[in-house]
């Protein structure tokens, strides 16, 4: 994770476990290291890591047992959302840059699907 | 919490430190920033007791007293130990007049660091003393580390360790200052800054406050104060 | 453990070799020779008042100071070390420090003592140089009342002490209520002229002022000729006595100009009651003799050596008649030292052998005393050496000393 | 108590190769001196006797035997006791200024110790001095053993045996080191205490006030001299003590010196002292 000193840190490491999800690094149940593993191998700071578990937990994104290590929560729903999220934030994106070119939008579809397709194939092929 | 209240020192009609004024929590980094000479060194030292100030400074509520040091440590940029000690001398050393010396940490930190037992400190090279030192001061299982300049003059690669372990052995109930004029490479670490000045305090804040709610990082702040 | 090595060793070294070393010291004050009187004649007990301060010396580089006193040798490095501290002191001296401690203070001069039944007088010329070379000079004056010890001390200037170089307090007397200080002076001269003078000094201590100041003998001379004046050995130093002696040596100095040759002398008697200056008829008394004698304020005693054996002469001094000439029963030797005391009517006598050079053979020292007018002896004795290697051993005798 | 006697031990480990340096010197030099000064020695008696024709005994009348003293004397045996004085005086001052200077900061190490300062100081003050006491002890141990060799190189008949106290009391050095009885090794090994700590707490001076620190600790000897010598003084103004009196506020003088010496300069070194 490269982390953005303009940007609070703690929400950084959330998008980065979101990320992280929606790709399927992190499986509904799974266990995710504590705060002081996270904060070495993200070399943050622990406090910083343990806000953004808190804000994790209150997204519901993980849930803590006491004494038990955080789980990535188990519920569906959430974890959809947290893939619709980053699809929604990431197409939020590419419309905002894309929108002054006034492309029409079929066209628009049929240049990310070719590309889009074409860039998993190259993928494979590695 | 260490609170430092209202701190003056002079050397001879040069002030040093002004009515410096912060406190620096538990679980927390806090960061002394500043141009050189501006009067960070002479904080720590200060909290430490290793030079006169006039006004208070508390750790835990209570003045410093010998068994204070149990509790907190300091972490100079040069080396602490005899020369011609090696780092096995510097290691039993340790271990025989604190009894918060823990063992296991050190040699993790020493395996971590590769540093060597039969090295000789006169040999080291500034990385690797930046390291023992490091090694020396963490191993003690205090609750606040204070560190004066672990960056300072030190190649990307031992900075990078530096940082790692940081990361990693401080754990969050321990408070943590520390002095520095590039921020960085910890800038992503820190909790807290406190802006020094001309021995005076320009601002403080907390680095994920400014961040969240001006959008601002600790060097854009660094850079505003001091350019203007 | 094994750190600890290095400080443990120097820890033990030090407290083992220096704690055996100093216990050793300790105990080996013993294994210096006892010197003990012999009785070879008499009774012991005449022994009892007899001090005999000396010093034990080891070929040359070695001194230990010891006191032969009630038959006991005692060295300094036995005694505690504030005893050693005070040293040797004046029998009277210690007993007036112990009797009048805060007046007794400072003064350890004991011819600048005077004390009767009621009095305690001290007088003593504090002299200093300045720069320039002159001398200042003052009185430290002090009278005790016995009786409610009723201190009066003060200083004052000395009368025309321009003119003198040197000053020297020889006696004190307190006669009508005044002390009487009688000094030896050396004036000051430019010119190759010196001259020594004895001077007199009334003070009147009610009035704290020199009353007078009056010059007894003055003699001026030019080298090579020399001046001497000499006062007899004063037995009792601090008592009263009416009268003193002063003998004046004229002499020529040798061209090595140490020793003179006497050329004319005369024997002075000064009464402090009378205030008369005379001078004792040469009669019955050897000048010589009386020059090295003892004189008690009434008596004038003098040691000859004639024929193999010590006389001792009495010469009254009021009458100034010879009184007694006694033999003592002790062979006369030139290789021997004497050192003579009067007291209790008693002459204390005691010979040692000089020490001559680089001849280390153990010679006793011996003790003669004999009753003053008859010359009877009352003891005699040697010293003995409970050890029999101290060939190497020998002892100068300081002063003889008696309770 | 236990951190105090690990620092004391720390600091002895510390000099201990100049230490043990000086030990060795002292011994070879000294045993050096004594065979080499007894050659020259019996040299010289026999040159003397042979161009006077002399016996021995005569000899012996005339000159005396040969005794210890001119060994002692000589400096082969003295010369290392001057070195090792001068070597420890001069680590009075080093064993401060060392943890300051250079790259290493050990005071750093050294103020930070879980331990009190007093201790700190007191350690400094007690290694050196047990080291005095070492080398004096060292000499004590030495001499007998010097002593018997010299006894069996010269012959009888030449030969003016002393016993160690003798050697001591005779020679002036020796005389100063090994005082000639306990109650003046204490004071004068107490003397020695007072400047040291007298010494120590001008360097606190100078170490907790710099340049203006230097003025105050030369103030602070002087008058600490001063006072200590006030009973010394005041005879020579006129004012006279009994020996005893004297002795006795001499003593009482030093014993507070000494500890207000040892209370100043731990209060400095806690509270004044910059590293």
């Amino acid at each position: 994770m490269n982390v953005n000193t303009r940007e609070p840190v703690y929400l950084q490491v959330v998008r980065h476990f979101k990320e992280q999800i929606a790709i399927g690094n992190f499986v509904a149940g799974q266990e995710i290291p504590s705060r002081r593993e996270l904060a070495a191998s993200l070399n943050i700071n622990p406090n910083t890591a343990q806000k953004a578990y808190k804000e994790m937990e209150e997204q519901g994104l993980i849930h803590t047992e006491r004494n038990f290590p955080s789980q990535i929560t188990t519920n569906e729903t959430i974890l959809q959302v947290v893939r619709q999220e980053l699809i929604l934030a990431a197409v939020d994106t590419f419309v905002d840059a894309i929108r002054p070119i006034n492309v029409p939008v079929d066209e628009l579809l049929r240049v990310v699907k070719e590309k889009y397709s074409e860039e998993i194939r190259e993928e494979e092929e590695k | 919490m260490i609170e430092v209240k209202k701190i003056s020192k002079n050397y001879g009609r040069k002030k040093i430190l002004d009515d410096v004024s912060f406190t620096a929590n538990k679980g927390e980094v806090t960061c002394l920033i500043g141009i050189n000479g501006v009067g960070k060194t002479t904080t720590l030292k200060a909290i430490m007791g290793l030079t006169p100030y006039k006004g208070e400074i508390l750790i835990d509520d209570q003045k410093m007293t010998k068994d204070s040091y149990e509790k907190i440590t300091f972490i100079p940029d040069a080396p602490t130990m005899l020369p011609q000690m090696t780092i096995k001398q510097a290691m039993v050393f340790m271990s025989d007049f604190y009894t918060s010396w823990n063992p296991e940490r050190a040699n993790q930190l020493m395996g971590f660091f590769k540093l060597k037992e039969e090295n000789r400190i006169s040999e080291l090279s500034k990385g690797n003393t930046a390291k023992l030192n490091l090694m020396l001061g963490l191993s003690l299982d205090v609750d606040y580390v204070l560190m004066d300049e672990p960056f300072s003059g030190i190649d990307m690669f031992s900075r990078e360790q530096i940082a790692d372990v940081f990361a990693s052995h401080l754990i969050e109930d321990r408070g943590v200052i520390i002095t520095t004029h590039e921020i960085g490479d910890i800038e992503h670490l820190i909790d807290k800054v406190i802006l020094l000045d001309n021995g005076s305090v320009l601002k403080e804040f907390n680095t994920e406050e400014m961040r969240e709610e001006e959008g601002k990082s600790v060097v854009d702040v660094m850079r505003e104060v001091y350019q203007s | 453990m094994k750190r600890y090595l290095c400080s443990i060793i120097i820890g033990m070294v030090v407290i083992l070799s220096i704690g055996t070393y100093y216990v050793k010291v300790a105990s080996s004050a013993s294994s210096l020779p006892k010197y003990t009187f012999k009785t070879l004649e008499g009774s012991d007990k005449e022994l009892d008042p007899v001090i005999i301060n000396a010093t034990l010396q080891n070929g040359g580089a070695f001194y230990e100071p010891l006191t032969i006193e009630s038959n006991t040798t005692t060295y300094a490095s036995e005694r505690s070390y504030l005893e050693n501290l005070t040293g040797r002191q004046d029998h009277l001296i210690e007993r007036l420090v112990k009797e009048h401690r805060s007046f007794m203070r400072g003064k350890d001069s004991i011819s600048s003592l005077y004390e009767d039944d009621d009095f305690l007088a001290y007088a003593w010329v504090n002299s200093e140089y300045t720069k320039s070379g002159n001398m200042e000079a003052k009185f430290d004056i002090g009278l005790l009342e016995k009786k409610d010890e009723e201190e009066t001390s003060f200083q004052i200037e000395l009368p025309n002490q321009e003119r003198i170089m040197n000053i020297d307090v020889r006696d004190v007397q307190l006669v009508h209520s005044k002390i009487q200080v009688l000094t030896m002076i050396d004036v000051n001269s430019n010119n190759e002229k010196q001259t020594k003078e004895v001077h007199l000094y009334t003070i009147d201590v009610a009035n704290k002022k020199v009353l007078s100041d009056k010059t007894l003998v003055s003699e001026t001379f030019t080298d090579p000729n020399q001046v001497d004046f000499e006062m007899p050995i004063d037995v009792a130093p601090s008592q009263p006595n009416s009268m003193v002696f002063i003998s004046v040596n004229k002499g020529v100095n040798h061209e090595d100009g140490f020793k003179e040759k006497l050329k004319e002398s005369k024997l002075l008697s000064y009464n402090y009651e009378t205030e008369k200056l005379e001078t004792v008829k040469k009669g019955p008394l050897s000048l010589d003799v009386a020059r090295s004698g003892y004189a008690d304020g009434k008596n004038l005693y003098a040691v000859e050596m004639k024929s193999g054996k010590y006389r001792i002469k009495t010469f009254d001094l009021s009458s100034q008649t010879l009184t007694s000439d006694t033999e003592l029963d002790i062979a006369a030797n030139k290789e021997e030292q004497y050192t003579a005391a009067f007291k209790n009517g008693r002459v204390y006598f005691l010979l040692n052998g000089m020490n001559q050079e680089g001849l280390f053979t153990y010679q006793p020292a011996k003790l003669l005393i004999a009753d003053i007018k008859t010359g009877k002896t009352l003891y005699k004795g040697e010293t003995v050496i409970n050890k029999k290697n101290s060939k190497s051993f020998e002892l100068y005798i300081e002063d003889l000393e008696i309770k | 108590m236990m951190r105090y006697i690990k620092l004391v031990n720390f600091e002895i480990n510390r000099f201990s190769k100049i230490y043990l340096s000086l030990l060795l010197i002292t011994l070879v030099s000294q045993f050096a001196g004594v065979i080499i000064v007894t050659k020259s020695l019996l040299n010289d008696a026999r040159d003397i006797m042979k161009e006077e024709r002399l016996s021995e005994a005569a000899y012996i009348t005339n000159y005396g035997g040969i005794d210890f003293n001119h060994i002692a004397n000589s400096l082969l045996f003295v010369g290392p006791i001057a070195l090792s004085a001068v070597a420890l005086i001069f680590y009075i001052f080093l064993i401060w200024y060392r943890d300051w200077f250079g790259k290493n900061t050990f005071i750093y190490r050294l103020l930070i110790l879980p331990t009190s300062r007093l201790s700190i100081y007191l350690s400094k003050a007690t290694s050196i001095f047990l080291m005095v006491l070492g080398l004096i002890a060292f000499q004590i141990i030495i001499l007998p053993m010097e002593n018997a060799l010299f006894n069996s190189n010269v012959p009888e008949a030449l030969l003016s045996e002393m016993s160690i106290s003798t050697i001591t009391i005779a020679n002036p050095i020796l005389s100063l080191i090994i005082p000639s009885t306990f109650t003046q090794f204490l004071i004068s090994y107490g003397i020695g205490l007072m400047i040291m700590s007298i010494l120590f707490t001008a360097i606190m001076f100078e170490r907790s006030f710099r340049i203006k620190g230097i003025i105050m600790g030369l103030l602070y000897c002087g008058i600490a001299a001063v006072l200590f010598l006030a009973p010394v003084l005041m005879e020579i103004g006129n004012f006279y003590f009994y020996p005893n009196e004297l002795f006795g506020m001499m003593l009482a003088i030093g014993i507070i010196l000494t500890g207000l010496s040892v209370w100043l300069g731990a209060w400095l070194l806690k509270n004044r002292v910059t590293v």
